[in-house]
Formats: C-alpha cells, sequence, structure tokens
C-alpha cells in the first residue's frame, strides 16, 4: 500500500532502506561512545581487563557468536524467501526461527549474568575481588555489562519486531512486490549481530 | 507584487481542520512545524528569564538577589534550556521541517509519523527538564563535567539527563527524516545542483544531528548511570578518568554548534539572494562549505580542553584542525557579500536580519580564531571573552538567522504580512541591545572574570552594568517581534502566493498552502535563485 | 589595570610571558579588525550603491569567478598559519618550566587554595613569591577539577584529581595580583579566589623566615616516611624488602610488564596510592596501599623526601611529555 | 516565463513520462568515496605533521639565566601552620594539657608558687577549706 507522500512504491522502498541504513548509522554512533570508553581504559588498564576476563565463560560466549550468526542466516533466508513469493508459512517459520534463535541468545546471555552476580562480579558496593587489580578488574565489568547490557535490550527489541513481522508475514502480507517491513527487520538484525561480533573478541578474547 | 489584489485560499491547512485531535494527531509536516514553533518559543522565554535574572544578579560585585546554589543553577539551566530546547531545535524543525518538502516540490516528508513521534519525544523530555527545574534545578553548568556532576552535585542532574537524553532522539528523528527526504523526493528536474542552498544547509545539519546526538545521549547515561549505582567510569576515585568525559562531551557538543548556526547560514542565503535579486556568487563553493563544516567539525572537539589536562600533542592537532574548519565559515561571508555586487537591494526587515547575521557572525566567528590559537586559549580560556564569543555567534548568529528566516515564510506560513516598520524598528533594537550586552564581555574576559562567577571583584561591575543593560534592552527587543506577528495573524495584510517575488517552489503554492502542498508534482527546468531568466544557464 | 575614561580597559603586565601574549592579542585584534571593517565596509558601500531603484535590473554577476574563490581561501588559510605557529609556539613557553625552577605544591580542595613551599611554608589563598624567579607549581585536587588563573600573569592550569598537573610563571613587577578560581567546582566556586604578592628577594627571605615551622617538606617527608613503615621495607642500602628509593627520582624503571616508565611525580604517587598497578621485576607485590591514608598534603610531602634521596645533578625536571 | 506572472495552480504538469516523478539522480558514491579519502588523507598529514613538529615547538626558546648559587640557599621558614593531621595534633594538645594538670612544677621561684597536681590540691583544698573571698582579695572572674 503506498503512503500518500510517495510517488510510487520502489520510492517508498528506497525511502525505508535509506531510513534504516541512517538509523543504524545512529545505533553504531551510540554504541561508539561505550567503544571509545573501552579503548581509553583497555590502553591504561591492559593488565587488569585481561585478568579479569579470565572469568568470562569462553564457551558461552563463543556459542551465543553461533546462535547470533545462525538466527542472521535464518533471516537472511526469510528475507529472500519473501522476495522469491515462498508461501507465507515458509516465510513465517523462518521468522520464528530467528526469533528463538534470538531468545536463546537472551537465555545464554541470562546464564552468565547469573554467573557473575554470584561470583560478586558485578560492580558497585557488591563486587569482590581477589586479585591485585581490584578498581581495573571492576572497571572491565563496569564494561562488561554496560556494553553487552544494551545489546541485550537492542535483542530485546529486535525480538520484537520480529515476532510482529513473523505474524504479518503469516498472514500473507509479504510479497516479492511489497516486503519492506521485512527487509529492514532484517537490517537491524545483521547489525545487532554484527555488533557482537565486535563485543565477543573485545570482551572474551583479551585473556 | 502581484497586481491583483491577494486572496487567501478558501481551504489551506490551517483552517481544514481546528479540532485538538488533528492537531495533536497530525501528520502535515507544516502542522508539526507550527506544534514546535510554540514549544520552542516557550523555552525561548523561560531561558531568556534565567538570563535576565542572571544580568540582574551582575549587576553588582556581590551576590545580594540569589544565594550561590541558585545563581549556579540560573547558568546552568539558562545554558541548558537555550541550547537543547531553542537553538538545536530552532530552524530544523520549524523552517526546516514547514519548508523542506516544499522546497524540493514533495507533498510530505519521507516519515510524516516519525516526525509527529520527534515532537512528542522533545515535548516528553521537556517535561523531564520543567520537573528538574522545577524540582530545584541543576547546577552542574550546561558541560555536566565530571566529578562534579556525578558525585558532587546533589541537584536534579539524574533528571536533567533524562531530560536531554530523550529529547536527543527528537533531534536523531528530524534529521533521520531530512536525510531520506532531500535523497529521494525531489522533484523531476530538481538535481542536487539545483537544490535552494537552505536545502544544502539542512542536509549538512542532519548529518551531525544523526551522527553526533548518539554520542551524547550514551555519555549522559554513563552519568547517569554513575550517580545512580554509584560506580565509577568516570570518578578518579574508583579509577575513572575525568577527561574522558570531556573527550565524549566535546566530540557531541562542538558538531552541536555547527547544528546550531549551520540552518541560519542556510537562512541567509536564501534572504541575500532574495533582497538582492541575485543569484548567490560561488551557489556550488557554498554549498560544499556547509558539508565541509559539517564533516571536519567532528574532528576539532579537543579545542575546549587546551588547558584541561589535555597533552600537547593533541592541542597541536585541535588547534590546527579549528582553523581548517573556519576556512569554510569565512568562504561564505565572502560569497555572501559578493552577492550583493551589481544587486537590486531592498531592506525589507529579514534583509536587515540577514546583514545583521554576516556582521554579527563575523565577529564571533574570529573571536573563535582567538579561542583556536593555541598560546590565546591559556589566558582567555573560561573567562567571559568565550561567553562573549559563543554568545555573538549563536545570539548574534543563529537567532538573527532565524528571525529573519521567520519573517521572510510568516506570509507563507500564515498567508498575512507583518507591519514591516515595527520589524525594521525591532531588528534595530535586537541589534543595539545585543552589542550593549555582549561587546563589554569581550573586555572583561581579556581583564579575566572568569566565568560561572556569582560575586566578582568591584574592579568588574561598570563593565557589568552595561552588560546588564543592554540585556535588557534586548529583553524588549525579543518581545516585539511576540506581539506584532500574533497582531498580524488577525489583521495583517494578505499576502498572497509570493509577496517578495521569491524564486523556490514552496512560492509556487497558495499562502498559506494547501495540505498536499502541491496538486500535481512541479517539474524544474532552471537553476536555484534564476531571477533573471534571460540567462537561464542549465545547472 | 590600564583604565580609559573611568573603564577598565586592560589586565597589567606582570609576568615573562605577559608581553608576548598581549602582543598575540593584539595581532589577531588587527586581523579581525581588518576583516571586519573590510567586509562591513564593502557591503554598505553595495547595499547603497546597488539599491532597489525602478527601472535599474539587477545585472547578471556571473556564477562566481574561481581565482577570486581561491583568494579569498588562502589568504584566510596564509593568516590563519600565523596564528597557529604562533600560538603553539607561545603555548609551549607557556607551559615548559625552565630548569631550576622554583617548586611550589598546590592543593585545591572545594573552595580554598592551599600552597605550600618546599620550605615548609603553608598558606590558604594567598602565595608569596619573589620576583624574577621562575616558579613552578605542581598542582592536585583533592575532589572535583579546579583551575588556577592568574589573569596578570595570563597563566592557567586545571588541577585535576587523581594526576599532577604543573605550570609556570616568573613574576616580573612587585605587587600584589589577583587569583581566581576558573573551572567551575560548585557552590563557591567564585571565593576560590586569593591573591599573589610578588616581593623582593630580600622581603621575601624575611617572609619565609618570619616565624617556627615543623619543617621543610622534606624533613616533614622523612618524618612521615618513617610514621608510615615505609623504612621498615625501603631502606637506603637496598637491604630491605623494598627497592631503595635513592636515585628513584627521575630515573626510568623497568616494570614486570617490560614497560619503561619516567619515575616522575605521578609514577612515585601511583606507586603509594596504587602500589600492584606498576609490578617491578624481582619483587613480591607485598606493598600496602596507602590510598585514603595519606592526604594529598602528606603525599606531596613523601615526594619532597624521595626526591631529596637524589642526588640533585642526576635529577632532571620532566619536559612537556607528548 | 517569469515566476511571477504566473497565476497558482495552473503550473502545467510537462510531459514527463509518469515513472519519472521524482528526481533519479543521487549524489555519486564515488565522489563521496574520493572526498572522503582526500578528508582521512588531509587529517592524517595533519596528525604527522604535529608529531614532527612538536620536538621544534617544545624546544625551549630563550635560554633560561643558570639557576644563581643562592637559589639552593635554604632559609628557614615560618608562617602561619596548615593543619595536616588533626587526629595527631589533638593527641599532643592532650598531651601537653595533661601534663600541667597532673605534673609538679615551679610556676614562679622568686615568689615560691609552684604547680601542684590536681588531685593533690583537690586533697589539700579538703583539709584547709576554701579561704575566705575577702581576705585574699579574689582576682576578678
Ligand atoms: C553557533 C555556535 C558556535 C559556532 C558557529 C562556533 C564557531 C567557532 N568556534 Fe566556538 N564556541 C561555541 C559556539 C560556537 N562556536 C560555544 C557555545 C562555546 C563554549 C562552550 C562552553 O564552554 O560552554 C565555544 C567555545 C569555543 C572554543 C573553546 C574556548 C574555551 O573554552 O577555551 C573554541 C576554541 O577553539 C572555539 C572556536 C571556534 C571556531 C574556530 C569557530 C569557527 O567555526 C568560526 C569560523 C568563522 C569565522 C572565522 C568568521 C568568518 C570569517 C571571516 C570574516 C574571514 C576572516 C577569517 C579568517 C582570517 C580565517 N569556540
Ligand atoms: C542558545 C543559546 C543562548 C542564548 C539565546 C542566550 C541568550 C542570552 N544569554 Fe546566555 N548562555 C548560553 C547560551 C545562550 N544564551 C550558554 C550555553 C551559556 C553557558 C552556560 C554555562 O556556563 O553552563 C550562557 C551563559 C550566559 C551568561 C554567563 C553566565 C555565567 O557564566 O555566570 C550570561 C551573562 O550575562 C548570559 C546572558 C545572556 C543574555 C542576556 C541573553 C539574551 O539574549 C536573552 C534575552 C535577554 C533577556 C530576555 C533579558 C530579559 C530581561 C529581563 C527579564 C529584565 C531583567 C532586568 C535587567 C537585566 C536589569 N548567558
Ligand atoms: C610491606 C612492605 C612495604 C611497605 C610498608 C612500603 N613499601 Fe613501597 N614497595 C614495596 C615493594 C615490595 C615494592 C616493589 C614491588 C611493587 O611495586 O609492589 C615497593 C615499591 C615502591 C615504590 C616504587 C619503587 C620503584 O623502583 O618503582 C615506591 C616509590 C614505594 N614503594 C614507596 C613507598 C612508600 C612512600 C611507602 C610508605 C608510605 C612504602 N613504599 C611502604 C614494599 C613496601
Ligand atoms: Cu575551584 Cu572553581
Ligand atoms: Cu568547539
Amino acid at each position: 500500500m503506498l503512503r500518500h507522500q510517495f510517488e510510487d512504491a520502489s520510492q517508498q522502498r528506497e525511502s525505508a532502506v535509506l531510513g534504516m541504513w541512517v538509523f543504524l548509522a545512529t545505533e553504531i554512533m551510540f554504541f561508539g561512545g561505550l567503544f571509545a570508553a573501552y579503548t581509553a581504559y583497555r590502553y591504561q588498564y591492559g593488565a587488569g581487563f585481561a585478568a579479569a576476563s579470565h572469568h568470562l565463560n569462553m564457551l558461552l560466549g563463543a556459542a551465543n557468536t553461533a546462535v547470533l550468526l545462525t538466527s542472521s542466516l535464518t533471516m537472511a533466508l526469510a528475507v529472500h524467501a519473501a522476495q522469491v513469493g515462498k508461501k507465507p508459512a515458509h516465510i513465517a517459520g523462518l521468522l520464528v526461527l530467528t526469533m528463538l534463535l534470538g531468545c536463546a541468545f537472551l537465555g545464554i546471555k541470562a546464564v552468565e549474568y547469573h554467573d557473575k552476580f554470584v561470583h560478586h562480579l558485578v560492580p558497585g558496593a557488591s563486587f569482590v575481588w581477589e586479585g591485585t587489580l581490584t578498581r581495573q578488574a571492576e572497571m572491565f565489568y563496569y564494561l562488561y555489562f554496560a556494553m553487552t547490557g544494551l545489546h541485550a535490550i537492542h535483542m530485546l527489541a529486535g525480538v520484537g519486531v520480529v515476532l510482529v513481522v513473523a505474524i504479518l508475514a503469516a498472514r500473507g502480507r509479504y510479497t516479492p512486490q511489497y516486503h519492506n517491513p521485512l527487509e529492514i527487520t532484517g537490517l537491524y538484525w545483521h547489525f545487532v549481530d554484527i555488533i557482537w561480533v565486535f563485543l565477543f573478541p573485545l570482551l572474551y578474547l583479551i585473556a | 507584487m502581484t497586481t491583483s489584489e491577494p486572496t487567501m485560499p478558501p481551504v489551506h491547512y490551517l483552517n481544514c481542520d481546528y479540532s485538538i485531535r488533528s492537531w495533536l494527531l497530525t501528520q502535515d509536516h507544516k502542522r508539526i512545524a507550527l506544534l514546535f514553533l510554540v514549544s520552542i518559543t516557550v523555552f525561548f522565554l523561560l531561558g531568556s528569564t534565567y538570563a535576565g535574572m542572571i544580568r540582574t544578579e551582575l549587576l553588582t560585585p556581590n551576590g545580594n538577589v540569589v544565594s550561590h546554589q541558585n545563581y549556579n543553577k540560573l547558568f546552568t539551566m539558562h545554558g541548558l534550556i537555550m541550547i537543547f530546547f531553542f537553538l538545536i531545535p530552532s530552524i530544523p524543525t520549524v523552517l526546516g521541517n514547514f519548508l523542506i518538502p516544499m522546497m524540493i516540490g514533495a507533498r510530505d516528508l519521507a516519515f510524516p509519523r516519525l516526525n509527529l513521534a520527534s515532537w512528542y519525544v522533545y515535548t516528553l523530555g521537556g517535561i523531564f527538564t520543567i520537573t528538574a527545574a522545577v524540582a530545584g534545578g541543576v547546577d552542574t553548568g550546561w558541560t555536566f563535567y565530571t566529578p562534579y556532576s556525578s558525585i558532587y552535585s546533589h541537584t536534579n542532574v539524574t533528571t536533567m539527563a533524562v531530560g536531554v537524553f530523550i529529547t536527543g532522539f527528537s533531534s536523531i528523528f528530524t534529521g533521520l527524516n531530512f536525510i531520506v527526504t532531500i535523497h529521494k523526493m525531489r522533484a523531476p528536474g530538481l538535481t542536487w545542483f539545483r537544490l535552494p542552498l537552505f536545502v544544502w544547509a539542512i542536509y549538512a545539519t542532519s548529518i551531525i544531528m544523526v551522527l553526533g546526538t548518539p554520542v551524547i545521549a550514551i555519555t549522559l547515561a554513563m552519568v547517569g548511570l554513575e550517580r545512580v549505582f554509584h560506580i565509577g567510569i568516570f570518578d578518579p576515585a574508583l579509577g575513572g578518568d575525568p577527561l574522558l568525559f570531556q573527550h565524549l562531551f566535546w566530540f557531541y557538543s562542538h558538531p552541536a554548534v555547527y547544528i546550531m548556526i549551520l540552518p541560519s547560514m542556510g537562512v541567509v542565503s536564501e534572504l541575500i539572494a532574495c533582497f538582492s535579486r541575485n543569484r548567490i556568487f560561488g551557489y556550488k563553493i557554498v554549498a560544499f562549505s556547509s558539508v565541509a563544516i559539517a564533516v571536519v567539525g567532528f574532528l576539532v572537539w579537543g579545542h575546549h580542553m587546551f588547558v584541561s589536562g589535555q597533552s600537547a600533542y593533541a592541542g597541536l592537532i585541535f588547534s590546527f584542525l579549528s582553523f581548517l574548519v573556519a576556512i569554510p565559515s569565512a568562504i561564505k561571508v565572502f560569497n555572501w557579500t559578493a552577492t550583493l555586487y551589481k544587486g537590486s537591494i531592498s531592506y525589507d526587515a529579514p534583509m536587515l536580519y540577514a546583514l545583521g547575521f554576516i556582521g554579527l557572525f563575523t565577529i564571533g566567528g574570529v573571536t573563535g580564531l582567538f579561542l583556536a590559537t593555541l598560546g590565546m586559549d591559556v589566558h582567555v580560556h573560561d573567562t567571559y571573552f568565550v561567553v562573549a564569543h559563543f554568545h555573538y555567534i549563536m545570539v548574534g548568529g543563529a537567532i538573527m538567522g532565524y528571525m529573519g528566516g521567520l519573517h521572510f515564510w510568516w506570509p507563507k506560513i500564515t498567508g498575512r504580512l507583518y507591519p514591516e516598520q515595527w520589524a525594521r524598528l525591532a531588528a534595530l533594537v535586537i541589534f543595539l541591545g545585543f552589542n550593549l550586552t555582549f561587546f563589554p564581555q569581550f573586555i572583561l574576559g581579556y581583564l579575566g572574570m572568569p566565568r560561572r562567577y556569582h560575586t566578582y571583584p568591584a574592579e568588574f561591575q561598570v563593565l557589568n552594568v552595561m552588560s546588564s543593560a543592554g540585556a535588557s534592552i534586548l529583553g524588549v527587543g525579543y518581545m516585539l517581534p511576540l506581539f506584532y506577528l500574533l497582531w498580524s495573524l488577525r489583521r495583517g495584510p494578505i499576502a498572497g502566493p509570493n509577496p517578495w517575488g521569491a524564486k523556490g517552489l514552496e512560492w509556487l503554492t497558495p499562502s498559506p498552502p494547501p495540505t498536499e502542498n502541491f496538486e500535481q508534482t512541479p517539474v524544474v527546468t532552471e537553476e536555484a535563485y534564476a531571477y533573471r531568466p534571460e540567462e537561464n544557464a542549465s545547472g | 589595570m590600564k583604565h580609559w575614561m573611568g573603564f577598565p580597559m586592560f589586565p597589567e603586565q606582570a609576568s615573562s610571558v605577559a608581553g608576548r601574549v598581549d602582543a598575540l592579542y593584539f595581532f589577531l585584534v588587527a586581523v579581525s579588525g581588518v576583516f571586519a571593517i573590510l567586509i562591513f565596509g564593502v557591503i554598505t558601500v553595495f547595499i547603497v550603491k546597488y539599491r532597489r531603484r525602478p527601472g535599474k535590473m539587477a545585472v547578471a554577476s556571473g556564477h562566481g569567478h574561481m581565482w577570486l574563490e581561491l583568494v579569498w581561501s588562502v589568504v584566510p588559510l596564509a593568516l590563519t598559519m600565523v596564528m597557529f605557529f604562533w600560538g603553539a609556539k607561545l603555548f609551549f613557553t607557556i607551559y615548559t618550566a625552565p630548569p631550576g625552577a622554583m617548586d611550589v605544591f598546590v592543593v585545591g580542595k572545594q573552595w580554598m587554595w592551599k600552597f605550600q613551599h618546599p620550605e615548609g611554608q603553608r598558606e590558604i589563598n594567598e602565595l608569596h613569591i619573589p620576583v624574577g624567579r621562575p616558579i613552578k607549581l605542581t598542582m592536585i585536587s583533592e575532589d572535583v577539577i579546579h583551575d588556577l588563573f592568574v589573569p596578570a600573569f595570563r597563566v592557567k592550569n586545571d588541577v585535576l584529581p587523581g594526576r599532577y598537573t604543573t605550570m609556570w610563571f616568573q613574576a616580573t613587577r612587585k605587587g600584589d595580583y589577583r587569583l581566581f578560581c576558573a573551572q567551575y567546582c560548585g557552590t563557591e566556586h567564585s571565593l576560590m579566589t586569593g591573591w599573589v604578592h610578588v616581593m623582593d628577594p630580600p622581603d621575601y627571605q624575611n617572609w619565609l623566615g618570619g616565624g617556627a615551622e615543623a619543617g621543610p617538606m622534606h624533613v616533614i617527608g622523612g618524618k612521615l616516611f618513617d610514621q608510615l613503615g615505609c623504612a621498615t621495607c625501603h631502606k637506603n642500602d637496598n637491604t630491605g624488602r623494598g627497592p631503595t628509593l635513592v636515585g628513584l627520582f627521575g630515573s626510568k624503571v623497568t616494570l614486570k610488564s617490560g614497560q619503561v616508565m619516567q619515575a616522575d611525580e605521578d609514577y612515585i604517587r601511583d606507586c603509594i596510592t596504587k602500589p600492584n598497578a606498576r609490578l617491578l621485576p624481582n619483587y613480591e607485590p607485598i606493598m600496602p596501599t596507602f590510598k585514603g591514608i595519606i592526604s594529598e598534603e602528606g603525599l606531596l610531602q613523601l615526594i619532597a623526601y624521595i626526591k631529596s634521596l637524589t642526588p640533585p645533578q642526576a635529577a632532571k625536571t620532566g619536559s612537556e611529555t607528548k | 516565463m517569469d515566476m511571477n506572472e504566473q497565476p497558482p495552480h495552473t503550473r502545467k504538469q510537462s510531459a514527463e513520462p509518469p515513472g519519472h516523478r521524482y528526481e533519479e539522480g543521487d549524489a555519486s558514491f564515488g565522489a563521496l568515496v574520493k572526498w572522503g579519502a582526500g578528508l582521512a588523507v588531509t587529517v592524517a598529514v595533519v596528525v604527522v605533521a604535529m608529531w614532527t613538529s612538536f620536538d621544534y615547538f617544545a624546544a625551549p626558546t630563550e635560554k633560561f639565566p643558570a639557576p644563581s648559587l643562592m637559589a639552593g640557599a635554604r632559609a628557614p621558614y615560618a608562617g602561619p601552620k596548615l593543619q595536616v593531621h588533626a587526629p595527631r595534633d589533638l593527641k599532643e594538645w592532650r598531651t601537653a594539657e595533661e601534663a600541667v594538670l597532673n605534673g609538679w612544677a615551679w610556676v614562679d621561684p622568686d615568689k615560691g608558687i609552684v604547680r601542684i597536681p590536681v588531685g593533690r590540691a583537690i586533697e589539700l583544698l579538703a583539709e584547709r577549706g576554701l579561704p575566705p573571698k575577702t581576705e585574699v582579695g579574689g582576682t576578678k572572674p
């Protein structure tokens, strides 16, 4: 359905896609502030960060990376399915799969957060650290929770959007001619995945 | 002027629906522009009252009007409200929202619902700010420097930080909307180099709004986190570095000052062209300098930190780049001057504001060069010299541009003409009051009177009294347009589609324009500002 | 303060750099004046000469001339380069303390300045200095960011919590000059002011000798060094559990991580407050942290003591760091 | 045609094929990349130039006169004391007061006035009772 301010469907589609790319640029700058803080303190407190990173569960982190990469794959397949006119159930199925993988990611994250909570590694009054570089370790965990927390919020929003889009897809709303919402949701999802691809090495792999 | 007696179209975007719902849920970019006009005027009056109280207090060396902490709250709220709730939104959300679709021949912006969301987000942020102000205000300075803002201040810093955080998204939504609209929705034949320079300026501003605002959002979020959970990303006692905050804050806040000046530059280009009936001299150069200012503007933030403990090496780089960013501004001023050459110049109120802009922007700008000079900034940093610099370029520059634009497009927005003589008088009073208020502050600054001082040594009093006297004249000057523009809504003469005989697609529509702006999308065949049809270059 | 018809117009020049800062200032004012007059003049001529008159249409002025655009880009660029070089050169002069400058230690605290002379002289909001001698200030804050600003000397520098910042000046004229705090620091920011009293060297010596005092800084530092138990681990003959501190100040130290650091005031302060941040090879990190136990003044006195352990010619003041 | 005389609304839609109802031409990607690269290069040049010219700027211009020999002489010092360690000062003050309160000392050997510990003084007073006020001409309160 063509909105009144557009001349034709392709103009509307291009506008939607460009709009999402610009939005992703703002998200990059938004995460950028945290990445800048990370770089500043990693340069200053290299030793402390390395020591603190030991306590992160690399296995769970790697698992999460795999989960997200597969979810990007299923999302891409969903967008492709809409483009080539696959049946609504097919598209919706792929989207539900993407959503489930997203929830799996959040689940694993919750496990990790719980583990940090139990080990008193949450920055603030309750922070306990037996090594020599307490302050540096707390700074690492501050950044860990800030960056992965912000990412998790974006993941949560992503799961919500994919749910809505999956429902509309199931109702057959998306055809090869019109599937803008699906396409821009795909862009957003891939973005959130790429952010994690940066977070994982910076936080987990610096031991 | 059109020969026949101008008439108001029977149905237009204002009288097509009077219900509150039609205003509060409107998706018409013109109505959203008016919603913004009302909101930012409210905040301008609030910010000006704070300014008035500051100037009243500074009449005497010892602080006998308000307490120390209240004075600190005065300049903090004055700075915050004026910057985040008046000047940053002003031209983009009012003139930009109203004119961009019409100037490019479109029926509306690319995402009308996002545009309305931008106003609601702005208002929500405003409510947080008003709550913070009523609950006792904030005393950290508009710069929120840590560790004072994150640990030592006991005022409503968190509420204020949330308010500015939310309003930031209004800027992001507006910027995003403009970028997509200008790229994708131009009328046929309207290539990039036939666009009015106002559209170029708004495009450059939108780039900054979109790339800069998220950084201040995350920075203020971190300050909020530090206040709420007492964990120190900026707290030196816990290993945090207060300089990191300054870097993140100024990374946005310098580009933010270019958000404030670029739209005014766009307005001035339109006014100079129209009132001198001349093509803008060096159109492409002026267009590119807007974008150059926006891009290079991101690389100079360190010039606010020359004496903050930043390394001398960084100081060298930021000082050098600050001079580079000044060159496009210089080129613009020279091109505007050259446009007047062999023109046919009339002195209507918008033109007076445009000429006032060039004069005061030049003074504001060259004093920026003083501050960019390393050896000079050491002496004048955090003194009234800096206060004078940024008021000259923001109040003298940006507001002059905003006023000029408001008067120039007022007939198109309301269909009515404002009283010309009153407008010229107001422009003059503002110009005089302004100079009397802020020129003495240059001298005070070099004498060494520090900024944010509630009480000051007695020898500075004479200049401060002059400045306060100027402020009251300036206050009167600002009140005049408020009255006669409201008066013109009822009793102003009917304007007709093109009272100034200006070029631009927005003047093709009746005044006030219908909701959908154009029956059919116009086709553009000539260059911008083609006031002399005989050499109608292809462009 | 120079006055013109009763208006204060210009601050005194009371330091070695003041004259040069003012010279740069007049150059900048001149350049700005020239451009302002040039632009305002041309605009006035144009708006009068080309004012709108019936029948007089605007004449094509062309799209713009490349060479003209070039001229008014290159000329301002050249001028800005002059401003840049002159300003940068002056900046380094302002912030590079000459060797042999007299040390003064400054502690900024919410809303007062505490000055400490190496000889042990301590003052609040007042600083007595001899005329004609370069004075190097080593400054630190106990809470928020402050900024020591002496307009008559044309110098200022922020005072940070957790890190030393330095600045220097050489007073050239006797008299009393105001000092301000120039970085907003809270409620009584505008009261955090004081005076610099520039005196003739003999008067300064008398002032210095005016009354009994607990002893020069390095002596108090020595007492503190014993009191706090540093001496138990740091013996001058290097037989203690910690390294000898003789000759440490100003030397290059290689840490366990291989990183080489200059042992300046900041380094020593961090060793005392955050000992395990800088681990030394072949030493166990058994040094306790004294953070919160020793006040900023105490740290300055300990550092003065550790400095005094280094033979004079070996210690060189840190030049401007990159 | 001059825009002014053109009455509004009758602007005829030129015979543009329906497909072209908005401007397709957009900024060329190549130009943007070129400008971006140019900017990056200039910034790199500036950063390197500042690094190399750093030592030129840092070199002290005028030779400062060698510090005079007198500079090192440490004169005795005086002046108002600044409280460094409040608890320690308090402890010193208290010990001094205690000493006065409980110690034996000559106040004025010529007049034979001596200071005795307060405990002893209480005992003496208990024995002898308070001297009558008028007889000794008590000191002003
Ligand atoms: C609209 C807002 C605006 C604009 C456009 C500018 C423009 C500029 N500003 Fe300003 N500035 C502020 C608002 C603005 N500033 C604010 C709000 C602060 C203080 C924030 C705070 O601390 O609270 C500030 C502070 C500030 C500082 C920090 C001072 C300090 O705290 O110590 C510096 C230092 O370099 C600076 C420099 C400049 C420069 C070089 C320009 C240039 O872009 C100006 C270029 C313009 C010209 C040069 C004039 C036109 C040229 C000619 C007429 C030809 C002649 C020119 C040449 C010879 C080159 N500004
Ligand atoms: C968009 C930006 C904007 C605008 C439009 C203004 C407008 C004005 N500002 Fe500005 N100002 C800032 C942005 C702006 N300001 C910022 C960012 C700061 C720094 C904040 C900080 O340090 O954190 C600042 C700080 C600042 C100070 C320094 C305070 C200090 O450092 O202690 C002063 C002092 O005079 C001042 C004055 C004014 C005045 C008189 C106006 C006028 O243009 C407004 C119009 C004036 C009036 C409407 C006065 C009304 C008069 C009355 C109500 C009668 C009063 C009676 C007498 C005066 C006798 N402002
Ligand atoms: C319990 C033993 C102990 C005490 C008490 C102690 N130190 Fe240390 N100190 C050490 C050890 C061991 C090292 C070297 C390893 C390290 O860096 O921890 C050291 C390192 C240092 C260094 C860095 C030396 C270098 O070459 O880099 C300084 C400076 C220092 N101490 C000063 C002090 C001061 C001042 C005090 C008292 C306020 C003090 N120390 C108290 C054991 C001690
Ligand atoms: Cu200390 Cu302002
Ligand atoms: Cu700036």
